[in-house]
């Protein structure tokens, strides 16, 4: 049974490092960035040219992976900046309707861009750069070396990512911009950099799980942000939209509550994604604001 | 006019409305009797508008009662109150930008009209008639609040002052017993604000009564038979524009200290 | 005033009407014989799509060069079903009115299935290379032929292996598409009729982490995956790191360089066994096929379903040359009777189209993360 | 200023009139779809047509929820695979035909829409469009694992491999199958069910759809959309609103399944993903929101052009042009190629001015209109 466990808290942390780029873009601007899961494919696609391309990179070994991963961070980071300057910016005015169909919009642009470039059949992670296969048993479940390496890197980010946002003053303005962005700018704060620097690091923490994720499963496609995406944005909502702690524990809770559905049909996966969408409708009429999410009054 | 003129329509009592630790309705008491001109008068943030928004419904009062027409509407949508006979314009000009004015005004008798979906879609005699009898009623109310324009345009196109006697006409299309009207005048030049005054008394002469929120001491105290002075969400003075004119409560709440008599014009 | 609008309204589509009456006369028979492929040409199956167009320009170059058919040159008219119903009756429809003589397309089964309908109404015969659920047969047509093994004799050849190697407890996964559903009911029902203990599952093709199907795995000491080559990598890869060493057997579906690949050398070639209808580099003159495969397509390896299709259009070929036109019932006569010695084997057709004696194989995963012949089970 | 005798007023012509030159397009248009199979009935030309139809009168149903209510609804093919299953199974368990199965349809997707649009339609826009993405993608697994045997034991439904052998349309004996003749031309089965088509999506989806909207509800649905406190205030029950348009939006989309299974006389799951639910958004986003022109032009376009560039190489990424178009008519035209709010996206009396304008200058000479410059 820990076997489940592990599972489940190992996909956790891939759905909760995804889930704080949905919270953090939609508590700053309300907008669900529905091409934030395609932005986690990006990543992983970003790494592998770079692990690929970079003749020698081999005998670096394990740093050369980690310096890939803090590599394509920034520049999926980057790439996120780029997409909420050239896409969301000029339609920070615009009817909600309108910044939503754009977001669609730019998911496929993602998707189906990277598939002109990097062909629609899935790609191996290169065998060096996968994570070793070693595992060390836990009562009587066993977790591989390199799940234990990537959940602590979540957790690090995640508990970074923190400190960051109650801790520095960047991290103020952006909780001041969640709550009011007029009065923000106001008080001087530079809304549009702060919205920038918001999109690179949910961007960049997006980038950091598809690092993980070709590391750790060795098989990336075009199509794989969308399924996951939807996971991850699940969990931001079960856990409260626009809530650090919150997309931390939504992920968290959805890895658990799917590993446990398919261990109880006994392997059988095909009503896994039923029970997690079953489960974010529930929480959207029951309770929108999720678990840690407080009761928000709507003013007129 | 069925009704005697000393009877109530609306009856307030001790409504309060708190956000979170901020209470902007503290205790409200008030009534207004048919065919009455009201004026809720009081500085920013007396609770005139929270308190408007609890009585047409879009907020949920902590506690108290609101009676209209010998009913409670404490707990009622909007819709509900508004097809009770309460209609009301908003402080910041709430038209359909997408419709055309006419458009506009006849959404206003859209819980009256007798026209079912399959109506529409059949072109059946009774869609005919439902949609000749609103547009005649909405060129009604269009003409009486004075809009002459082409009514087939969109209401963005049209000037403030004019936007906002739309708003009034659609509000009237619901057949209100009681129009509240949400600061009518702010932004109304000196010219506007005569049509204005006029056009409130020709609505009180079709028998219907108006509770006024409005800043304009001018108009308030030319056009009101009663008004209602709020500070702190509690009502502190109610009675005629004479009464309160002189009322030292009321001068003190709005102007502080002691100051000079025509600051208050 | 608007009655004369009206009337200019009519005039204006008269005149249309005949602009686009003139354009559709200059159609015409013209002098080729048209092979019509509905095959998937975008998405993700797109790869298999241009391995099938690849063996039948082989073959059609072939036979033109030896003079063409009844006196014509043949031709290739491709069009993308992607895989999906909706696509593939469009491509069908297309095909139809290129005035194409014989379907020769049919990569997913769920695709190939509508399409059925609509090359019958047309008088056309489909002699299909890659799909092969028993759905397609199920209600008799005589104008179907499936080129490639059916189902049930890919499962039974995978039963056959796993009582070779002594295995008791099996597990059989699907990922929920339709031909990979069929091996496994196919493989469910020889273990049943056989006594032998049988689970079943199946996984999200979509998915990446397959640790649920991997603590099912476990517990069994075989397992045979009958889905697609992304799935199957992924799901070796897991169950081998979760301390798996029992049976590991796929269907021809992931017969492909990805499912090694992903679980990654010396791993693979030691442990992956798949069941495979025949390959070039398994028959005797398949040599030359290759050669002349790689001359005409630069040196890449022929992947799937190359010669099936291309036995597939000499087979076509034969029967049109036996009844002396291209008229359905003629073809379909021959076809039914015909005894064809093609690169994939003996191929002769049981009433319902089907494949007669399907050779299966098993294969194994080379050091090159190619499927080699392992075992022709001929004993 | 010498006084110039001023040119009477130029009297506009005819076709400078906006709603008349909408008129003579709405004319030409319907007589050439139904022209169209006496030009060129090729079996690819009414494939393509008849989808194109079917998209018309998916559009048109998204439009009610997308267009005038103002409610993003991003799993909409859902309401697609419940009308084609519904169909489906109706008619192959109790052998009834086609249309008798049309009320079993409409009752399927009006529990679906208050199943799914009653407890989500409180909640703001966007949670609202990741519910029914969420259920969109229930749907399609759900339909992926469905098996269900008919009465008499054959299987029915077949998970994955969806379900074969639908009933063509039949009306007393007579079926599409049987073709028709009418004066001694026959009319073979692909091109009735073109008119059939054709003609349900004319009149339920361009011309119902478009009643609607100009009637009472339609004014309810825009007054939600525009601004939804002020609805209320008008008396205007925003909910029931909101959820007379999901499930008129629901049924028009069962309805287009039931057609398009009886098309391809087979059902597969794979025909229900999100790409296609996205698809019709774009079709009516690039088109127009809430304008019928706009949506049927709209919904012709995205299903006929990649079906007339299917064989072209660069034709199989055309789900990133989509994408960058979704993201450029977002941009730089939010109303859509023919807004809502304009009767035509061009104003004819701009033109007949800029033509006037040429004219005269061209003449050059003589600046004052003389009589005979007046136009009919």
């Amino acid at each position: 049974m820990t076997q489940v466990l592990i599972d489940g808290l190992f996909l956790g942390c891939v759905y909760a490092l995804i889930a704080l780029g949905y919270s953090m873009v939609y508590g700053i601007i309300k907008l669900l960035n529905f091409a934030h899961g395609d932005i986690f494919m990006f990543g992983a696609m970003i790494a592998f040219t770079m692990l690929t391309a970079v003749p020698g990179l081999q005998s670096a070994g394990i740093v050369a992976v980690f310096g890939v991963l803090i590599l394509s961070m920034f520049l999926t980071g980057g790439t996120g900046v780029l997409i909420e300057a050239v896409a969301y910016k000029p339609l920070r005015s615009a009817p909600r309707l309108s910044l939503l169909i754009t977001a669609v919009g730019m998911s496929f642009v993602l998707e189906y861009g990277v598939k002109q470039f990097w062909g629609s059949k899935s790609i191996t992670w290169p065998q060096w750069a996968q994570m070793g296969a070693g595992s060390i048993p836990i009562f009587d479940g066993t977790i591989t070396i390199s799940r234990l390496v990537l959940m602590a890197v979540s957790i690090a980010l995640m508990v970074g990512l923190g400190f960051y946002i109650n801790g520095t003053r960047q991290g103020r303005a952006m909780r001041a911009i969640a709550l009011d962005q007029r009065a923000s700018t106001l008080m001087g704060v530079d809304v549009n950099r702060t919205i920038s620097l918001v999109f690179f690091i949910g961007s960049a923490l997006a980038g950091a799980a598809g690092v993980m994720f070709g590391m750790y499963y060795g098989a990336i496609g075009f199509m794989m942000g969308f399924l996951l995406g939807l996971k991850a944005f699940t969990a931001a909502v079960i856990g409260g939209i626009g809530n650090m702690y919150g997309a931390m524990l939504g992920g968290l809770t959805l890895g658990l509550i799917e590993r446990t559905t398919v261990y109880f049909c006994n392997g059988d996966d095909s009503w896994k994604d039923v029970v997690s969408f079953g489960l974010l409708i529930l929480f959207l009429t029951l309770r929108p604001t999720g678990i840690l999410g407080d009761r928000v009054v709507e003013r007129m | 006019m069925s009704e005697t003129p000393r009877d109530t329509l609306l009856e307030v009592r001790d409504l309060v409305l708190r956000f979170g630790g901020v209470v902007a309705v503290d205790g409200l008491n008030m009534s207004v009797h048919a065919g009455e001109i009201v004026s809720v008068i009081g500085p920013n943030g007396a609770g005139k508008t929270s308190a408007f928004n609890c009585i047409s419904g879009f907020y949920r009062a902590n506690s108290g009662s609101i009676r209209f027409l010998g009913q409670s509407i404490l707990r009622r949508q909007p819709s509900t109150i508004t097809k009770m006979g309460m209609a009301r314009t908003f402080q910041n000009l709430r038209l359909f930008k997408e419709m055309s004015i006419l458009d506009n005004v006849k959404t206003g008798a859209h819980y009256r009209m007798k026209q079912h979906w399959f109506d529409a879609l059949l072109h059946t005699p009774a869609y005919g008639k439902s949609e000749r009898e609103c547009e005649d009623d909405a060129r009604y109310w269009l003409d009486f609040v004075g809009f002459k324009g082409d009514t087939s345009m969109y209401v963005t196109a049209l000037p403030y002052g004019e936007q906002r006697r739309v708003e009034i006409a659609r509000a009237l299309m619901t057949k209100p017993r009681v129009l509240m009207l949400d600061e009518p005048a702010a932004g109304l030049n000196h010219s506007e604000k005569q049509g204005l005054i006029e056009l409130i008394r020709r609505i009180q002469a079709l028998g219907i009564s108006i509770v006024l929120i409005e800043h304009d001491m001018g108009l308030v105290m030319d056009i009101s038979e009663r008004i209602i002075v709020l500070n702190y969400g509690k009502e502190i003075a109610d009675g005629t524009p004479d009464e309160i004119r002189n009322d030292p409560l009321v001068v003190e709440a709005y102007l502080g200290t002691d100051e000079d008599e025509e600051d208050a014009e | 005033m608007t009655n004369s609008w009206t009337k200019k309204a009519l005039a204006l589509c008269a005149a249309m009407a005949a602009a686009t009456l003139s354009l559709t006369a200059c159609g015409g028979s013209s002098d080729t014989l048209k092979i019509g492929m509905a095959i998937p040409t975008s998405g993700e199956n797109a790869m298999y799509g241009e391995y099938m167009i690849k063996g039948a320009q082989l073959a059609v170059d072939e036979i033109n060069a030896a003079g063409g058919l009844l006196g014509k040159q043949l031709e290739i008219k491709t069009s993308d079903s992607a895989c999906e119903a909706g696509q593939a009756t469009s491509a069908a429809n297309d095909l139809v009115t290129e005035e194409i003589v014989v379907s020769m397309g049919g990569y997913c089964s769920g695709a190939t299935l509508p399409t059925i309908d609509i090359f019958s109404k047309a008088n056309i015969p489909m002699i299909i290379p890659a799909a092969n659920s028993n759905s397609l047969v199920e209600t008799p047509r005589d104008n179907v032929f499936l080129v490639n093994g059916v189902g049930s004799d890919q499962a039974k050849m995978g039963y056959d292996w796993t009582q070779k190697n002594g295995y008791k407890s099996l597990l059989v996964i699907d990922d929920k598409t339709d031909y990979s559903v069929g091996v496994s009911t196919y493989y469910q029902q020889f273990a049943k009729e056989a006594g032998a203990t049988i689970d079943s599952i199946s996984l999200n093709p979509k998915e990446k982490d397959f640790s649920g199907q991997v603590a099912e795995i476990l517990k069994h000491d075989s397992f045979y995956f009958t889905g697609y080559a992304e799935a199957a990598g992924l799901l070796i890869k897991q169950s081998l790191e979760a301390g798996y060493s029992g049976g590991i057997l796929v269907a021809d579906g992931s017969v492909d360089v990805l499912t090694g690949s992903t679980v990654g050398q010396p791993k693979a070639s030691e442990v992956i066994y798949g069941t495979f209808s025949v390959t070039p580099d398994m028959i005797d003159d398949g040599g030359a096929f290759i050669s002349t495969y790689k001359a005409k397509f630069g040196n890449e390896e022929p992947g799937p379903y190359v010669i099936q299709t291309y036995d597939s259009v000499k087979l076509w070929a034969q029967a049109v040359t036996e009844a002396g036109s291209v008229e359905m019932d003629a073809v379909d006569a021959v076809l039914h009777k015909i005894e064809y010695d093609g690169l994939t084997g003996p191929i002769s057709f049981n009433a319902d189209g089907s494949r007669k004696k399907s050779p299966f194989v098993i294969v194994k995963v080379s050091e090159d993360n190619t499927f080699k012949l392992f075992d022709d089970m001929a004993s | 200023m010498a006084s110039a005798t001023i040119a009477p007023a130029l009297k506009q012509p005819a076709w400078t009139n906006d709603r008349n030159v909408l008129r003579v397009l709405a004319i030409v248009f319907v007589v050439f779809v139904y022209v169209l199979p006496l030009i060129d009935d090729s079996t690819k030309t009414m494939d393509f047509m008849t989808k194109a139809m079917i998209y018309v009168f998916l559009g048109m149903g998204l439009n009610v929820v997308v267009g005038y209510a103002g409610l993003l609804d991003l799993g909409y093919i859902a309401f697609y695979a419940i009308g084609a299953y519904t169909c489906g199974i109706l008619t192959q368990a109790f052998h009834i035909p086609q249309w008798a199965a049309v009320p079993g349809v409409v009752v399927a997707c009006i529990i679906a829409g208050i199943i799914i649009g009653g407890p989500t339609l409180r909640l703001r826009s966007d949670y609202l469009a990741i519910v029914t993405l969420g259920f969109g993608e229930i749907i399609r697994v759900t339909a992926r694992n469905l098996t269900i045997d008919a009465p008499d034991g054959s299987p029915m439904v077949r998970g994955p491999s969806g379900m074969a052998n639908i009933e063509q349309w039949s009306f007393g004996g007579w079926s599409f199958t049987d073709g028709l003749n009418i004066g001694g031309m026959f009319i073979r089965e692909q091109v009735i069910f073109y008119y059939f088509v054709t003609t349900i999506a004319l009149v339920l989806g361009v011309f119902g759809i478009s009643r609607l909207a100009n009637g009472r509800l339609g004014r309810a649905w825009k007054a939600v959309r525009d601004d939804e406190d002020a609805a209320e205030a008008m008396g205007i029950n925003t909910y029931t609103t909101k959820i007379t348009a999901y499930i008129i939006g629901a049924v028009w989309a069962g309805l287009a399944g039931q057609l398009s299974a009886t098309q391809q006389l087979s059902i597969a799951p794979t025909s229900f993903e999100f790409l296609f639910s996205a698809l019709i958004l774009m079709a009516v986003v690039i088109g127009g929101m809430g304008s019928t022109p706009g949506v049927v032009l709209g919904a012709m376009f995205v299903s006929l052009v990649p079906n007339l560039l299917r064989n072209y190489e660069w034709a199989e990424n055309r789900y990133l042009y989509f994408g960058i178009l979704l993201v450029v008519v977002m941009l730089f035209r939010p109303k859509g190629f023919w807004p809502a709010t304009d009767i035509l996206p061009w104003s004819s009396e701009k033109i007949h001015k800029w033509l006037t304008a040429r004219k005269a200058a061209k003449a050059g000479k003589d600046l004052i209109a003389t009589e005979e410059d007046t136009y009919e």
